[in-house]
C-alpha cells in the first residue's frame, strides 16, 4: 500500500530525536487519534540550521515526518512556511487517500515548531497569524 | 531466519495440504452440479451430504442441521436477520455484545435502523460479559440473544453455557458467532443450548469463502439468499463442493488432532506472552489470562503505535496483527480494546499475535528477540516515550 | 464411447486445467488475509486487485464497480433487495419478468411480501418479452428492472440494450442476471446501459461459489452482507482471494477465444437440433431459433418423460438436463417453458443439452444416436404415444 | 438417489406393453402432473395370469409400475387388492421421499384395473367401494 520511498523513509527515518536547546519546538496530534509529532528547530539568521522530530505514528507518519524535516533542513524560515502537506506527499511518491492527513500533520508539526520560535523571539512569521495547530489537526 | 513467519492465524490460516489434496478432484473430474441426476452431479452431492454428516457429527448436531454458507459474516448475517425477520411477530429486541466482530455488529445496525431495539452488553477488563447484565438485559420482546463463543482480537471465549441456559429458560434464540472457536474448542451444540452457531472454514486451516451456519431443528429463520432449492431450500447457489470438501476436511483433521494442537499452542502462546511481558517494559497483556483462545496472544505496546509496529515486523518477515485504526481504515482504534476500558492511546499499540499450527518454538524467540529491538526503536522515535524514562 | 458426455454445460462447466493452475498458489503460499499489511497480505490483495481491474476492463466497467461475490444467486439476492430498499424512497414497484432465475424471482417475491409490487411481463413463444409491455408497465413508482441477459433453460437472449435504454430514459435502475451470457456473449455494460450485473464464474469454467456483482458509479444500494471493510465496505467477509483468480483467469480465457467458442459451439448446437429434430419425430425446438445462446439445444421429445429420458441418457454416459418437474423437486415443470406457453405434458419431457468447449462432433453423433433409440424405448412404454401411432 | 433395485427395475422393467384382450385395465395420473400409468389385467378364475404395464412417467414411476406388476402376477385378486404402496416402495429397497407418490399412483394404477375388472363383470371386490382414483391422485 506504500510508496517503496515511504517505506524507505520509514525503514532509515532522517532527523530522529531531539535538540537539547532548540529555538522551536512544536507538538501536533494527539494519542487519541493515533499521531502525535514533534518537531525541533535550530535557527540561526533566518535559516533552519537543523531539524530534528520524534513520532508516534503510523508508517506515514514517520515517513511523513522524516521527509517534511529533510524538506527545511537548511532552508529559510520563509521557504519552511511553503512547505505544504501535498510537497510532503508529493515527495513520498504519494500517500494513501487515508494516510493523507499524515502529511498535513507533518505540515503543522513544521508551522507549530516555527510558531514557537515566533513566540519566544517575539517576531511575526507571516502567514502564522491565524494558525492554531489544535484547531486544524483532524483526520 | 530468512523464512516468514506467519502469527496471524486468527486473521486467516495457511490451508492443510490434505485439504487441498481433498478439494482437487471436485475441481477436475467430480465436478458435477449437485442437483443432477446423472453420474458428475451424483458424485458431487454424495461428497456434499457426507461432509454434512461429518461436520454436523463433530459438532453434536444432524446433517438436516446444516447449512453451508459463503463464510462467517455470511452465516452471521444470515442467523441475525434470518431469525429476527422471522420472529418479529413475537419481539424486536436483540440483546449482543459491545465487542462482537463487525459482521454481527453491523448486522445488528442494520436491524436497528429498522424497527429493532438492540442492547450492546458491556464486558470487564478481560472481556468477559456479566451474566447478571444479561439477565437483566432481557425483556419479554427479546427474540435473539447473539453473544461470539471466543473473541477474534483478545480471545476471551464467553460462558457459552450458561448464555444458552438463559436463552432456552427464556425461550429466545441463541446464535453464537463461534467463527474463532470452531477447530479450537470442542463444541455440542446440543449440550450448550445453541440454537445458531456460525463458522468459517479459512480459520482452522480450511480454504477462504465457505463456512457454515448450524440451525437447530425447529428453529424459525428466514432463507438468507433466495433462489433454488440448494440447501434444502434455506440458502440458494451452486453448492461450492470443492469448498465444502475442504471445509469438512479441515474441520475432521481440527478434531482429530485437537488435544496436541491445543497442549502445543498453550505452550507457545504463555511461552510469548511472558518472554515478552518479561523483556520489553511497559506492556500488558489483553484479554482473560485463562479463559483465552489457545493461540491468541494480544499485548498493548505503550508509547507506540501499532501499523508501525506492523511494518517493523513485517521487515524482519513476520506477520502479525494490531488495533490500531491506521491498520483498519477507521478511526478509531479496535472497538474491543476500548469496550474492555483500555485508552486509545494504548489500543492503538495493541499487538496481536495468534499462533497455529505451523508455529515452532524457534519462531518464537525469534519474534520475541526482534520484537525486543523493534519496540526500543520505535520507543526512541515517540515523543510520548520521552516523559516515561524521566518519570523512571 | 466409453467416456463421459457432458452437456449440461449450463449447470456448471467442468474448470480449465489454467484455472486450477492460477488459483493453487493462493492455497498454498500466497494465503494472506488482503487487509492484512504483511507480505503475505500484500501478495493477496495484489492478486484481488489486478483480478477486479481485469474483470472489470472486460465488461467495460471500472475496477471500483465490481464486486466480488459467493456466486449468482448471491449478486442476484443483494441487486435486487440492496437496490429496491436503498432507493424505496422512490417508489416500490419492480418490473421482471416470467422467465428469470429463481435467485431473482424468490428475491422479488420476497420483496412482495415486505410492501413491494412487482410486474412479471409475459414472454411469446420464442421466450421473448415484448418491448412494448415493458415500457406499458412502468409507474412512477417503478424503481428497479430486472430483467436476465440469457435465458438459462432456453437460451433465449433479451433486448438487453433497449431495455437499458428505456430503463435510462425512465430514471430506472436496470439489473440483469448476466450468469449464462457472460463467458458467451461480449459485453458493454456502458453501451448497454446497465446499472447491475451479475455473474457467476463456474458458468465459464470457473470454480464454484464465486461471481460478481457489476455495480454502476453513483448506483444507490445497501450492501448485502455487512461487517468488515473487504469490496470497499459494500460486501464483507474474507476475501476468496484463491476463487477470485479463477474467476478472473476464466473470464479472461472466455474472452480471449469468444469468436472461437462460439462458432464451435453454434455449429455442434446446429447440427445437434438439427439431426434430433429430423430424426425423431414429435419434437420442437424450444426457446428463440436465432436469438439464442451460442451452446444451448432445448427439445421438447413428446409423449415421454424427462426425468426418465435423463436416466436414460445418463446408462449411456451423457449427462442432460430437463424441465420436468420431477428433476427439480417440485410440483410443476419448468416456469420458463410454461411461460413459453408449452402444455405441462409437453414441458415434463423437455430435454435441454448445454454444449460447452470440452464437446466434439463424435460426441453429438453420439447424443443423436442413443437419443434416437431410448426415445423409441420410453415412447414404447408411454401410454400417450398409443393414440398418436394410431393418429398417424 | 435412487436404489440399485429402483433402476434395476427401470432399466429392464418387466411386464411392459399391453395386453390385447384384457380383463381390466386401469388409467391413472395425468400428463399435466408427469405421470400417467396403465395397467392390463388378464384375470382367470380370480387369479391374475397375465399383467401389463405402459408408464409416462419418472424413473421411479417407471421402476414401481414394474414392481406392482411383477407383485401382483399370479397372485389372487384378494392378493393384489392387499398391494399398498408402502409394499412397492419396500420391494424398491424404498423411494425418495419427493417420489413417494409414485408407489401410489402403482397401487391405484392396480386398483383401478381391478375395479375396470369388477364393473365389466358385474362382480364387487372387497375393498374397491369407495376407490375413485382421479380422487385420490395427487402428489
Ligand atoms: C440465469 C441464472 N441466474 C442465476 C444462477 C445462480 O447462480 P449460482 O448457482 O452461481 O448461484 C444461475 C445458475 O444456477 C443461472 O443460470
Ligand atoms: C469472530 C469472527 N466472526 C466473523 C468473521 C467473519 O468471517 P469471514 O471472514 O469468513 O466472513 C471473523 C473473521 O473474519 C471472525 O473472526
Amino acid at each position: 500500500m506504500y510508496t517503496e520511498k515511504v517505506m524507505e523513509h520509514f525503514r532509515n527515518p532522517r532527523n530522529v530525536g531531539e535538540i537539547e536547546d532548540a529555538d522551536g519546538v512544536g507538538e501536533v496530534g494527539n494519542a487519541k487519534c493515533g499521531d502525535i509529532m514533534k518537531i525541533y528547530l535550530k535557527i540561526e539568521n533566518g535559516i533552519i540550521k537543523d531539524v530534528k522530530f520524534k513520532t508516534f505514528g503510523c508508517g506515514s507518519a514517520i515517513a511523513s515526518s522524516s521527509m517534511a524535516t529533510e524538506l527545511i533542513k537548511g532552508k529559510s524560515i520563509e521557504e519552511a512556511m511553503e512547505l505544504t502537506n501535498k510537497a510532503v506527499a508529493e515527495a513520498l511518491d504519494g500517500l494513501p487517500a487515508v494516510k493523507m492527513h499524515c502529511s498535513v500533520l507533518a505540515e503543522q508539526a513544521v508551522k507549530s515548531a516555527l510558531l514557537d520560535y515566533s513566540k519566544k523571539n517575539n517576531i511575526v512569521i507571516e502567514g502564522l497569524e491565524d494558525f492554531n495547530p489544535d484547531e486544524d489537526h483532524h483526520h | 531466519m530468512n523464512k516468514n513467519i506467519y502469527m496471524d492465524n486468527a486473521a486467516t490460516t495457511p490451508m492443510k495440504k490434505e485439504v487441498l489434496d481433498a478439494m482437487i478432484p471436485y475441481y477436475t473430474e467430480k465436478f458435477g452440479n449437485p442437483s443432477s441426476i446423472y453420474a458428475q452431479g451424483r458424485e458431487a452431492k454424495k461428497a456434499l451430504d457426507e461432509s454434512r454428516d461429518k461436520v454436523a457429527r463433530i459438532l453434536g448436531a444432524t446433517d438436516k442441521e446444516i447449512f453451508f454458507t459463503s463464510g462467517g459474516s455470511e452465516s452471521d448475517n444470515w442467523a441475525i436477520k434470518g431469525a429476527c425477520y422471522a420472529n418479529k411477530n413475537k419481539g424486536n429486541h436483540i440483546i449482543t455484545t459491545k465487542i462482537e466482530h463487525h459482521a454481527v455488529l453491523h448486522a445488528c445496525e442494520y436491524l436497528e435502523r429498522n424497527g429493532f431495539d438492540v442492547t450492546y452488553l458491556d464486558v470487564d477488563e478481560y472481556g468477559m460479559i456479566d451474566i447478571d447484565d444479561l439477565k437483566n438485559a432481557i425483556t419479554d420482546k427479546t427474540i435473539l440473544i447473539t453473544i461470539m463463543f471466543a473473541n477474534n482480537e483478545v480471545g476471551t471465549i464467553q460462558p457459552i453455557k450458561e448464555i444458552g441456559k438463559i436463552a432456552k429458560d427464556n425461550d429466545i434464540l441463541f446464535h453464537t458467532d463461534a467463527v474463532q472457536a470452531v477447530g479450537n474448542i470442542r463444541i455440542d451444540v446440543e449440550e450448550l443450548n445453541i440454537d445458531l452457531l456460525s463458522l468459517s472454514a479459512h480459520k482452522f486451516y480450511g480454504p477462504k469463502g465457505i463456512g457454515a451456519l448450524y440451525i437447530k431443528k425447529g428453529t424459525k429463520i428466514h432463507p438468507y439468499i433466495h433462489g433454488g432449492a440448494q440447501e434444502r431450500n434455506k440458502r440458494a447457489g451452486t453448492e461450492n463442493v470443492a469448498s465444502v470438501v475442504g471445509l469438512t476436511k479441515a474441520l475432521e483433521l481440527a478434531y482429530e488432532n485437537l488435544d496436541e494442537h491445543n497442549n502445543k499452542l498453550k505452550r507457545l502462546r504463555d511461552k510469548l506472552i511472558n518472554d515478552i511481558t518479561k523483556n520489553i517494559s511497559h506492556t500488558k497483556l489483553n484479554g482473560h489470562p485463562e479463559k483465552r483462545l489457545p493461540g491468541n496472544v494480544n499485548i498493548s505496546m505503550k508509547y507506540i503505535e501499532g501499523e508501525s509496529l506492523l511494518l517493523s515486523l513485517d521487515m524482519v518477515n513476520i506477520a502479525a496483527s494490531s488495533g490500531s485504526a491506521c491498520t483498519s481504515g477507521s478511526l478509531d482504534p479496535s472497538h474491543v480494546l476500548l469496550a474492555m476500558g483500555l485508552s486509545h492511546g494504548v489500543a492503538h499499540g495493541s499487538l496481536r499475535l495468534s499462533l497455529g499450527d505451523f508455529n515452532t518454538e524457534e519462531e518464537v524467540d525469534y519474534v520475541v528477540e526482534n520484537l525486543i529491538d523493534i519496540v526500543a526503536r520505535l520507543r526512541k522515535m515517540s515523543p510520548l516515550f520521552e516523559n516515561v524514562k524521566e518519570e523512571e
